[in-house]
Order: structure tokens, then C-alpha cells, then sequence
């Protein structure tokens, strides 16, 4: 899917229900993420949003980038309230007060903050209940929105204003929280990794999810400029970087079944990724090397478990 | 173009003149089912799911609304039981040749068909031609048509062989609604088994990516004008 | 296979899209089907890519993509000859044969084919063969017929 | 040679020098060379008469010419003599020579090769002939005057009178005359000519246009498009100069079905005659009208009698149609503008011109103007092409015309407008025949084809059959055409088979619905319609195929047994010859029918072993005694 580049783009979907005008970032992939995402999706969803940046540049009032209905949500309530709308929806419909015979998709949207730290229980409850919501995580490796404070989906080593690098530290101390093979084991139907450098393949798994019946997880790597402290004509390289080195695989698990989204048959270096960004710049090659090693076990064992290895 | 007024399900809607009146009911948000129409290809309604009663007074007349282009003052009901008895009609045939596709069967349920009355068939192919109008509309290249025709048409390859003025761009995998035209990659080709093609595929002078099939850079060499020299040897990420 | 024909035919129609049909009408003319080498040549000629060339082709009931036999029997289905009873001596003559509408005999002596009415509703039912005409058939003449033309491939 | 008009005074100059050659030929016999004579051999009659009067030495004095089509298929080879107006059918080639020495030489006339009237009196004249007697024949009138390759002839009847008339006019004019004359086409839908052409000349301002004759005659049971032709082209050429003149087109092309062979050939030739006279091609007559037409033959697609279709198949493509919210008229054939008429409809228009659109609109109805050419066909005594003000009853075309239906058979129904048309039953045949008319009673004018059917007929086997041909014409664009018409066919089938369920009919009319309304194109639009109408006129066919599975007809295959009526069977051994699969045998019984009043006991009765019977029919054909019947 990745290489339908020329022709595809002439004929992907033009209408956005995410509209030019907000107040994101200069360079910000998040917005094109939300935006990608907004076009897979549609007119027919009901959009439900945590506190984070996306909710703050798409509708500070009295404006709003939004023209699908849309409810701002607490950071921990969100996976529960889409999960409301969810059940609501199912009652009008019963009670014949909603008579589009269409299915009404329900998507619910955080970052990571939102989706790994503060919202995680809620989440984790409506996966477990088996709500028919798409669960869609942003993840731009910290509370960017507060003044980019570490969260759990943060990377090893990288500088934020909560783990900062210094003669004592060497920034964040822990591995990224993966969440994607947590929600993976809820043993829910659909669950996958995306980057908006990769548009179609996103889009897909968008479209694809909300066909599903069932709670659905997208976790989607979005490249922050301002937090990474990188420049911001290369986010959409960046995205691509991070993939090539396999910091952030592109991959589907389908009824508990992983499938590798792309492979590569050599790696680019972390290092190659790493540079480009401010937050990484303390790391000396040895730390780099040591992340590196990490990085390579797990993309082994992440083909093992797709069955490639 | 001029402004125009229409009135759609009793509400009167603004519109441009000769616009497609499925274009005006989507941007007021009445649904209007569709199985062949695409934004980015011309109207070529064979769906047919997309009818609409269109109200002349004394007598009404049942159009496409994808490819009907709307004029001052028409009225038209979008769910009006004409309408709606005709579309699950049109739905139950479309279900019979396509059984045990998934998109056709969450159509048909949205249109209150549960089964066809008729003999049913497997086809995964509903003759929507997104594939061959992306073909030559989009990409220019021509490669596939339809074969025979009535209830022998298909879609096909010239001769049922290789298509031999294939590029590989994918755009008909892409654009086909059912999924039933396949795309299948390995390290250095790509493969389109419905059009009998595969392709090996170019790969980027610098980092070693697939680009993609060789004839289509070439394709592309032969149109796009006054663009670096060396570009297509480059994937997106190192140009 | 000798596709100098089709330069020909095509020059002779002025190399015209407009003409395709009737190029194609000729080049089955001259090859007795639509051979594949000569409709490529055809696509090149008019400019018309050879995707299109071949639906047209298997689009109307004219062309055949498959070679036919020496004689082509057409027997017509036309309303009038339909209500006098060609279905009958369509399937009298696939019997005769063994083969059915649409088919060529083994040894590619007699392709058999129906046609919607040639316009001689008056003889019906209407058998043609090789564009000779024979109306108001019969069971006995059908059989005659069958005969005739089995002979004719010996 | 060929001399090359410049102007309307040299064509009239030279008209006039024609009718004088004409006239000076002492005597002419006409051959219908139409194509149903063809079938009867007409050609050797023609090769007979060429012998006789060359052997005679009478080609000075005597003129042969081969005409079109004369219309009455049933009685051919047909010849008419002149001056004396001697009509002569059924002509052998061993009758040439008699017909040369009696009747060309003294005057006589030959009694066989006369017409038979009812009452047993013969016909000498064709006027004296019922079939001939009530008809108005105006567009099919120069079929028998004119060699139908000559363009001296129709030259010298009047043809090309109309022509310079109607360059001496503004277009504008002649459109109008058109639209006041109430000229409505003749293809089958029936819309006011005049509107189209005014449409069109009005479309994309400073476009080129395009005028197109349609010869695409796909209606099975119709071929009068076809003999007019074969017949006389240069009435169908001159109604497109003056046509494309009025809209301002410079292109013109006869889109023309392969299967007409000899249509292919006098057109061809017909267009050559006029370029090289300067009547088509560049500045026509000295007006500054330039005009050429192109002949396309078609590849035998009955949808391209569909507008849109001909068109996409005109420009190289597959005949398939377009939605005409946007009409052709404005965006027709290369996207220009274009005007579509069928062959009778461009015959019409030199007619309206010579004659003035008062003359015109005095014939017909008051929404159908002008005369219509049927062609009756099927189970009917007198097949052929009749030519009638619109307005004639049906009964009067099917009864008085057509003779009614052979072998004393009870006339069952009357199928209009071919495959999109509808059954009509006895009791509407005073139904007078104009487009509205018909379009009520569930039918519609089409090209006119009107295929005559007895009481043998099945009509769930006749609405079978055209369901069974649009699915195999259907272009299979769109669903409801493609997909309905194909299951519609597939529960007919059902139920000729015996097969059928109580609610079939009943889905059948809710099939119908949602085909009509929806398909694309006309083809899907009245494909239901054969289906409809015999369901709305013989309910009780359907039902006892359903319910009791009984063929009433006797045509249903899967229905009806064949056995041997016992006391008339000779044994004469002629079923058991004919039977392809020996199901019909002797007993070891003798025989009770006579023969020539005869019973020979060392005959044996046949009987027809049931299961063995294929249903082919033969044994019945080949029965002379009557001892095979159909149950």
C-alpha cells in the first residue's frame, strides 16, 4: 500500500471535515494526522476529544476547524464518554428517534498523555466492555500542549522539560509504554500502528477500522516539531525516519493475528532519526548505541510475532 | 455560475446551477446511497442505488441524482416510498450477484435488505467501472475495458491476457470499492493477478526503497517536463 | 500471420476512429475472426488503445474472437420467425452438428450462430448461410440443409 | 458522364431531359429486388428476363429495372408491368418467357401469375390487390419506380425536388415548416422532429454539428427502415441535406446495421452518384452549403438503436448509453451538438418540403401526422410492408390488408413496438395506430413491427422470448437492465418449464417497477414492457403455466406431450423417418387410418414413446393424416 504515491493521490477523497484555520504549530503532523484521519472517516462520526492540543487549536472559541459533530472530553474520561455516546446512540436508535439507517461511527481521540497516562483505565474499560468505538492515540511522545512534559509514551532518552537532560541525567529514564500491544491484549478486533508520512497506508487503516464492529485502537506516531525540537519543514521525513529505523513499526494485529504493515530488509541507523531532533542531542554514541540494540530486538521480535522470523 | 434555488424533501437548498444533485444533498447531509459514483471520476451512474423522485408537479420521475445536474426551482424527494421500495429492489439485484461481498451486504442491511429473493451468486466484481474510468480518466494509461456485455460483461485485461499497457500504479486496487482487484508485493515486484501483470519494481538509488514499477517511472518520464535530472531515481524521502 | 491486410483496411477507411466498427467488420472479413496481431495493429493505427479496441470487439455480436468455420450458418431469432418456430430448427441443426449457438464444428467446417432478425421477416423462419438466404424452412429442409453442408466439409 | 449541378436550374434542366428519356421507353417491368425476393430467388428471374429480352432484342424497347422492395414479401418474386399496370407474383424462371411473349408482346395476360382474391376472382392491377388497395403510399411510393441504384431515376420521378427549395429558404424557415407539418420520429419514441432540429441548431453557437441517420434497425419483426434503403437511399440522402442544412451541420453519417448487406451497398452507391453531381459534398447547388455523409456500419447491438449508444459507438467505443439528462441535441456525438433521425423519419422530409406542411399535417391524427410504414409480419396471411395514414385501425391493417391469420387459426394478439413494445389483445384492434394511442394501451409505436399471433402461440413463451433477447442486447451498464432483466428471465423460464410459484407474476409487476424506473436507458426502461402487457391481457396463460402446468397454447415444451391419435394413424411410416431420437415407432397393431380412403392392415399403428420424445416437432410437420397431436 505504501507506494501508491502518484495516481492515488488524484483520487483520494477532497472534502475535509477538518478545516484549514486552526492554530496548530508550523510543521505540525499531528493536525495532518487528524486531518487524514478526518477525510478517511468522513461526515457520518460522531468525533469525541480529549484536552490535548488537538482539541485546543481546532476550537478555541468561537470557531471550530470541526464540521462533524464533536464533544471535547476531559484527558480521563474520554474512552468513557465516546463509549456513552456509543451506548446512547443504540437507545435513540431503539427508540426510533435516530432513522438514519446508516451505522453512526463513534471515534474517540487523544494524545498520548491522555490515551497511556491519565485516560488509561477508562480506555482499558471500554475495550474490555466491547463498545463499538474507534479509539484513535496521537502520539507525540509527551504533553506537548502543557510545555511538553514526559509521559509514559515518551522515549528512552529523550529530553522534556520533566525529564530533562543534564549533567546528572540523561533525560528519560524508562522505555516507551507500548500501548498498542496493551490494548492488542484486551483481545479486541483491530488494532494498529500509522504515521501520517505514510497518508494512504493511515487512511486504510482508518477506513478499515470503522468497518469493524467492535472497539478499535489506532496508534498513531505524530511528529512534533516545537516538542522535539526539530525543524519543521521535516516532520513528514521524520515520520518516515522513524519507521525506516523500526523506532516505530508500521503493523496490524487483526483478531490477535500481527501482520507487519512494511518490512524492511535492512534497517536505516536510530541514529540517522535521532539527529535531526534537539531532544536527542545530549545522547553520546554509546547511549545511542545501547538504544539501538533495543530498537533491533524488538523489531526481531516483533517479526517473530508476525510470523516473519 | 449562478446561484440557484432547489428544493430537496420539502427544504428549499441553495445550490450552483448544473451542479449534480448528489453533490448538493451531500453537503446538506442527506444520505444518498452510491456504489459507482466517485469525486474524482465523471458521473457514470450504473449503480442506480442513487435515485431520487424527482417532482414535476402533476408527475413525478425517478433520476440518478450523481449524474443529474440541477436547474432553478426543481423539486426532488430523496426518501419517498417510491424511493425507497425501488432502491431495495435495485439493492436485492445487486445482492444476488454479490452474495458474500461485505460492502454490498452493509448496503443492503442499511437498505432494509436482508436477502435477494433471486439465485444468488458469488461475484466479487459489482461492474461499478471505478477501475477502468480511474484508468483512463486519472492515470491516462487505458490498460483495461469491460469484455462482452449484459449479463457476460466483466472487467478485463485485453484478450484475458497480460495488459500489456499496465503501469502498475495500483490506482483501480485502490479505488475498487469491493476490494475484489488484488495487489500483491514481495521485495522487488508487484503483481496485479487480475490484469495478469507483475512488475518489477525500481528501487531508490540512495537508501534502497521501492519506488515503484519501473514501466511506471517510465510512464511518468515520458509526461512530467523540466524536472530535476535524476529525480525518479529517488524515493519521496531522499529526492 | 500476414497483418499487411490491416494497413490497408485502416488506410481505406481513412484511419478513422469513426470507423472502427467497419474496419473491424473488414479485418474479420479477411482473417474469418478477429485475430489478435491485427487488432493491435488496428489500436495503433487509430490511436485507440487496444483495452478499448477489444471491448468493442466482444461487445457486439458481429465479431468473433475465435476462428469460425468454413461456413457460417446463422439461423435468425427475429420475433416473426421466432413465433414460426426457428427455436426448433436451431435446435434441430445443434443437433445435427453436436454443437450449440455460438460453437464451430470440430473439423472448422460449419460455425453456427443466431442472429436478431435479418430483416426478412416475411421468409421466416430464415436460415442464412454464407449470406444466401433460405426462407420459410421446415424441418425436412432444415435436415436437407444439415446434409448439404456436412457434404460440403467432406 | 456524369454532369455536376451547380445550381437548382441545371438539376431541373435536368430532370426534365430524364422524364423524357423515360418516357420514351415503350415499356418497363419492374423487379422487386428487395431482400425478401432475394430469398424467393428473384434473382434468377432477373437473370431470365435479361436472357429473353436480349435474345428478343428487346432491351431498346423494353426497360428492366430492378427495384426495392415492393412490400408484398408474401407473394414474390414479385414484377410489375408498365405502362399496362400488370401486377405478376409468385414468379418462377421457367414464367419468364411466357410473361415476355404474352403479355410484353401481345398483351395477354397469364392467368397463374395473377393474385387471387378472396372471392376467387383474380387481380390483374395492384390496385385491385386488398393488400395494395388501402394503403397511402408516399415515403415507400418511388420504391417501385426507381432502379434502386439509379440516381437518374429517383431524379426523374422528382427526387431532389425538395433540395433546392429548401436551400433557397433560411434554415430557420425550413425548420419551421418541419415543426408545422407535426413530423414526429419514426424510430419509436415518437419526439416532434422539428423541436429536435430547432434544439440543435440553437446548441453550443459557432460548434460544428452532426446529422445522423439511424439504419441500426435492431427491432426484430421490423425491416422497413431497411427496404427504404435498399430501395430508394436518395430519399433518406436528400431528408439529411435538407436536414443538416436547417440545423447548419456539415457532417453527416448513416449509421447502418452490418446484416443489411445490400442496404450497405445502394447507400454506398446512392452517396457516390450524389458527391460526384455536386447534390452532396461542397457548395451544394451553388448555395455555399457544404454537406458530406459517411456511412458506419454498425456491429449488431440492438441498443444502439439508443441514442447515446450509437453515438459511443459512432466515436469507436462500446454502444453504450449515457444518461441524457444532458440531451444529444446539445451534447450528442464528439460532444457537439448532433441530430439523430431514423431512415423513414429523413424519408418524411422532402415529402414535407415539395408538398408544404398544410399538405402534410392533412394526413394522420391530430397528434400523429403523416403516413407510417408497419411491416406485418408472424401469423398472417399477406406478410409484408404496409404503408398507412397514421390513425388506421389495427383491426384494418391485421384483417383487411393483411388478410387475416392462415390456416383458419383464431387470432390471439398483435405485439407493437418489438422488444420494448407490448402484446395488445382482440378486443382493443380498433385502437386507431398513432404514438399516444398505443403508448396507453401499454405498447408503443416503435419502428413498427407488428408480428402477427394465433391461438398456438404462447404468450408467457413470447414474453419469455423478449426478455430473453434485451438480457442478451442489454449492454449490461447498469443494474436494474443487466441484473433484473436477467432474473426476470430466469423465473419466465421457470415457469415455461412448469416450474413457476404461486407470487412469480405478482414479482414479476414489482420487478417491473423498479426496472422501468430506474435503468439507464430505454432498453431497460421498457424491457419489462412485453412482460407487463401479457400479464395485464392474459392473466389466465400465466396462471395455468403456475398453477395447473398446462401450456393453453401448446408451445411450451416442458408442458406438452406428442402422441398419435390412434383411428387416423395410416402408418405410413413418415414419423418414424423424421424422429431424431426414434421415440416414434411402430406397435405391432395394424394401422386404422386410411390412406386415399384405403385402410392397409399390413401397416402398424406408431405411437410416441413419451420419455424418449425430445419435442422436436418433426413428427408433426411430417404427419399428413393428422394422427400426431400436441396435448
Amino acid at each position: 500500500m505504501s507506494n501508491f504515491s502518484v495516481y492515488a493521490s488524484r483520487l483520494a477523497e477532497k472534502t475535509e471535515h477538518f478545516t484549514p484555520g486552526h492554530r496548530a504549530c508550523v510543521g505540525c503532523a499531528e493536525a495532518l494526522a487528524v486531518r487524514l484521519v478526518a477525510k478517511a472517516l468522513g461526515d457520518n462520526v460522531i468525533m469525541v476529544n480529549a484536552t490535548g492540543c488537538m482539541e485546543i487549536i481546532s476550537s478555541p472559541y468561537p470557531d471550530t476547524s470541526w464540521d462533524v459533530p464533536w464533544i471535547h472530553t476531559l484527558f480521563e474520561n474520554t474512552a468513557a464518554v465516546a463509549a456513552g455516546v456509543e451506548s446512547a446512540l443504540k437507545v435513540l436508535r431503539r427508540r426510533g428517534k435516530v432513522k438514519d439507517p446508516r451505522r453512526i461511527k463513534v471515534v474517540a481521540m487523544g494524545g498520548d498523555g491522555a490515551t497511556a497516562d491519565i485516560g488509561f483505565q477508562a480506555l482499558s474499560g471500554m475495550l474490555e466492555r466491547g463498545h463499538d468505538v474507534l479509539y484513535i492515540c496521537y502520539d507525540n511522545e509527551a504533553y506537548m500542549n502543557t510545555g511538553i512534559q514526559r509521559s509514559s509514551a515518551t522515549p528512552f532518552g529523550a529530553s522534556t522539560t520533566t525529564s530533562p537532560a543534564g549533567e546528572k541525567s540523561k533525560g528519560q529514564q524508562t522505555w516507551k509504554k507500548n500501548m498498542p500491544a496493551i490494548c492488542a491484549a484486551h483481545g479486541i478486533p483491530y488494532v494498529a500502528t500509522a504515521c501520517p508520512s505514510y497518508p494512504f497506508d493511515l487512511m486504510a487503516k482508518v477506513k478499515k477500522a470503522v468497518s469493524i464492529q467492535g472497539p478499535c485502537y489506532l496508534h498513531v506516531l505524530s511528529v512534533c516539531p516545537t516538542g522535539w525540537r526539530s525543524a519543521s519543514d521535516l516532520a513528514i521525513r521524520m515520520g518516515r525516519q522513524a519507521i525506516e529505523s523500526g523506532v516505530f513499526p508500521l503493523y496490524e494485529v487483526e483478531n490477535g493475528e500481527w501482520k507487519l504493515s512494511m518490512d524492511f530488509e535492512k534497517l536505516i541507523p536510530v541514529a540517522d532519526y535521532m539527529k535531526g531532533q534537539g531532544r536527542f542531542r545530549h545522547l553520546t554514541e554509546q547511549d545511542i548505541a545501547g538504544i539501538q540494540e533495543h530498537v533491533t530486538k524488538e523489531w526481531h521480535a516483533l517479526r517473530k510475532k508476525c510470523g516473519l522470523e | 455560475m449562478s446561484k440557484i434555488t432547489i428544493t430537496i424533501d420539502g427544504e428549499k437548498v441553495e445550490a450552483t446551477a448544473g451542479e449534480m444533485l448528489m453533490d448538493v444533498c451531500r453537503r446538506k447531509g442527506i444520505f444518498i446511497p452510491t456504489l459507482c459514483d466517485h469525486k474524482d471520476l465523471m458521473p457514470y451512474g450504473v449503480c442506480r442505488i442513487c435515485i431520487v423522485e424527482w417532482d414535476r408537479g402533476d408527475w413525478s420521475k425517478m433520476i440518478t441524482s450523481c449524474n443529474f445536474p440541477v436547474k432553478e426551482g426543481q423539486v426532488f424527494r430523496t426518501n419517498s416510498e417510491k424511493v425507497i421500495r425501488e432502491r431495495k429492489m435495485i439493492m436485492e439485484f445487486t445482492l444476488a450477484r454479490s452474495s458474500k461481498t461485505p460492502e454490498i451486504i452493509e448496503l443492503a442491511k442499511i437498505l432494509g435488505v436482508e436477502s435477494s429473493r433471486f439465485p444468488t451468486q458469488d461475484e466479487g466484481c459489482i461492474l461499478c467501472g471505478m477501475c477502468i474510468r480511474a484508468c483512463s480518466e486519472v492515470v491516462e494509461a487505458n490498460a483495461i475495458g469491460f469484455a462482452q456485455r449484459g449479463s457476460h460483461r466483466k472487467i478485463s485485461s485485453p484478450f484475458y491476457h497480460e495488459a500489456t499497457d499496465c503501469i502498475g500504479c495500483g490506482s483501480c486496487s485502490y479505488i475498487c470499492p469491493t476490494k475484489y482487484i488484488e495487489m500483491k508485493e514481495d521485495a522487488d515486484t508487484r503483481t496485479l493477478p487480475i490484469w495478469n501483470v507483475t512488475f518489477e519494481m525500481a528501487k531508490c538509488k540512495k537508501c534502497g526503497q521501492k519506488i515503484a514499477p519501473k514501466k511506471q517511472i517510465e510512464f511518468l518520464k515520458k509526461r512530467a517536463k523540466n524536472l530535476p535530472e535524476g529525480w525518479f531515481d529517488l524515493c519521496q524521502n531522499c529526492r | 500471420m500476414d497483418i499487411s491486410h490491416v494497413d490497408k483496411i485502416c488506410k481505406d477507411h481513412g484511419n478513422r476512429q469513426d470507423q472502427l466498427i467497419g474496419i473491424l467488420q473488414d479485418v474479420q472479413a479477411q482473417y474469418r475472426y478477429l485475430p489478435q496481431k491485427p487488432l493491435e495493429r488496428v489500436s495503433e493505427l487509430l490511436g485507440i488503445p487496444i483495452a478499448q479496441v477489444f471491448s468493442v470487439a466482444t461487445f457486439f455480436r458481429a465479431f468473433s474472437l475465435e476462428p469460425r468455420g468454413k461456413n457460417v450458418c446463422q439461423v435468425c431469432m427475429g420475433t416473426a420467425c421466432h413465433v414460426r418456430g426457428a427455436q426448433r430448427l436451431l435446435e434441430e441443426i445443434e443437433r445435427g452438428f453436436g454443437i450449440v449457438a455460438g460453437q464451430t464444428t470440430k473439423d472448422a467446417n460449419v460455425t453456427l450462430e443466431t442472429v436478431n432478425c435479418v430483416g426478412a421477416c416475411a421468409l421466416g423462419p430464415v436460415i442464412v448461410v454464407n449470406e444466401e438466404y433460405h426462407g420459410r424452412m421446415d424441418g425436412t429442409k432444415t435436415a436437407k440443409l444439415i446434409e448439404d453442408l456436412k457434404t460440403k466439409g467432406e | 458522364m456524369t454532369q455536376i449541378l451547380k445550381t437548382g436550374k441545371e438539376l431541373d434542366a435536368l430532370r426534365e431531359k430524364l422524364k423524357k428519356q423515360r418516357e420514351s421507353v415503350k415499356q418497363t417491368i419492374t423487379i422487386c429486388g428487395g431482400t425478401g425476393c432475394h430469398g424467393y430467388g428473384c434473382q434468377k428471374v432477373i437473370d431470365a428476363f435479361r436472357q429473353e429480352l436480349a435474345s428478343r432484342k428487346l432491351e431498346k424497347e423494353v426497360e428492366l429495372r430492378v427495384s426495392g422492395c415492393h412490400g408484398f414479401c408474401e407473394r414474390g418474386p414479385l414484377a410489375l408491368l408498365a405502362p399496362s399496370g400488370i401486377f405478376y407474383q409468385r414468379i418462377d424462371v421457367a414464367d419468364v418467357p411466357a410473361i415476355i411473349e404474352k403479355t410484353v408482346m401481345k398483351g395477354e395476360l397469364i392467368d397463374k401469375l395473377l393474385y387471387v382474391l378472396e372471392d376467387g376472382k383474380k387481380a390483374a392491377h395492384e390496385k385491385e390487390v386488398p393488400f395494395y388497395a388501402r394503403q397511402n403510399r408516399l415515403v415507400f411510393a418511388n420504391n417501385q419506380r426507381i432502379n434502386a441504384d439509379s440516381i437518374e431515376d429517383y431524379i426523374a420521378v422528382g427526387g431532389y425536388a425538395a433540395l433546392p427549395k429548401a436551400l433557397a429558404m433560411k434554415p430557420e424557415a425550413v425548420i419551421d415548416e418541419v415543426k408545422k407539418a407535426g413530423l414526429r420520429g419514426r424510430g419509436g419514441g415518437g419526439f416532434p422532429t422539428g423541436r429536435k432540429w430547432e434544439t440543435v441548431r440553437k446548441a453550443q453557437p459557432g460548434e460544428k454539428r452532426y446529422v445522423i441517420c439511424n439504419a441500426d434497425e435492431g427491432d426484430p419483426g421490423a425491416y422497413m427502415d431497411r427496404s427504404l434503403l435498399e430501395g430508394n437511399p436518395h430519399s433518406v440522402i436528400e431528408g439529411m441535406v435538407i436536414g443538416a442544412y436547417a440545423i447548419g451541420a456539415n457532417e453527416g453519417y448513416i449509421y447502418v446495421r452490418n446484416e443489411y448487406p445490400l442496404a450497405v451497398k445502394n447507400a454506398r452507391i446512392a452517396l457516390d452518384k450524389a458527391r460526384e453531381m455536386g447534390l452532396i459534398g461542397k457548395n451544394i447547388l451553388g448555395s455555399g452549403f457544404d454537406f458530406d455523409i459517411i456511412i458506419s456500419r454498425g456491429g449488431g447491438a440492438f441498443v444502439c438503436g439508443e441514442s447515446t449508444a450509437l453515438m459511443a459507438s459512432l466515436e469507436g467505443k462500446i454502444g453504450e448509453p449515457r444518461a441524457k439528462y444532458i440531451h444529444t441535441a446539445e451534447y450528442g456525438l464528439w460532444n457537439k451538438p448532433s441530430c439523430l433521425n431514423n431512415v423513414e423519419t429523413w424519408a418524411n422530409v422532402p415529402m414535407i418540403i415539395n408538398n408544404g406542411s398544410e399538405w402534410y399535417s392533412k394526413i394522420g391524427t391530430a397528434t400523429s401526422k403523416g403516413t407510417k410504414i408497419f411491416s406485418v409480419v408472424g401469423k398472417i396471411k399477406n406478410t409484408g410492408l404496409v404503408e398507412v395514414p397514421m390513425g388506421v385501425k389495427l383491426r384494418e391493417i391485421i384483417f383487411d390488408m393483411g388478410g387475416g391469420i392462415p390456416n383458419g387459426k383464431k387470432f390471439k394478439a398483435v405485439q407493437t413496438g418489438g422488444p420494448s413494445g407490448g402484446c395488445i389483445p382482440e378486443s382493443l384492434l380498433d385502437l386507431p395506430v398513432d404514438f399516444d394511442e398505443l403508448t396507453k394501451a401499454g405498447s408503443m409505436m416503435g419502428s413498427g413491427g407488428l408480428i402477427v399471433m394465433d391461438e398456438n402461440t404462447c404468450m408467457v413463451d413470447i414474453a419469455r422470448y423478449f426478455t430473453e433477447f434485451l438480457s442478451e442486447e442489454s449492454c449490461g451498464k447498469c443494474v436494474p437492465c443487466r441484473e433484473g432483466v436477467r432474473h426476470m428471465l430466469e423465473i419466465l423460464n421457470r415457469i415455461c418449464k412448469g416450474e413457476g410459484k404461486a407470487g412469480d407474476v405478482e414479482l414479476l409487476e414489482e420487478m417491473s417497477e423498479a426496472i422501468t424506473d430506474a435503468s439507464l436507458c430505454a432498453l431497460g426502461g421498457t424491457a419489462p414492457n412485453p412482460v407487463l402487457s401479457t400479464i395485464r391481457y392474459f392473466r389466465n396463460e400465466y396462471d395455468a403455466h403456475i398453477l395447473e402446468k398446462r401450456c393453453p397454447a401448446g408451445a411450451c415444451k416442458a408442458l406438452i406431450n406428442y402422441s398419435v391419435i390412434d383411428k387416423n394413424c395410416t402408418g405410413c411410416t413418415a414419423c418414424a423417418r423424421v424422429c431424431p431420437t426414434q421415440a416414434a415407432v411402430a406397435t405391432d397393431k395394424p394401422a386404422q387410418g386410411a390412406i386415399k380412403g384405403k385402410v392397409n392392415p399390413k401397416l402398424k399403428m406408431h405411437k410416441i414413446i413419451d420419455e424418449k420424445c425430445i419435442r422436436c416437432n418433426m413428427c408433426f410437420e411430417a404427419c399428413k393424416y393428422d394422427a400426431v397431436q400436441i396435448k
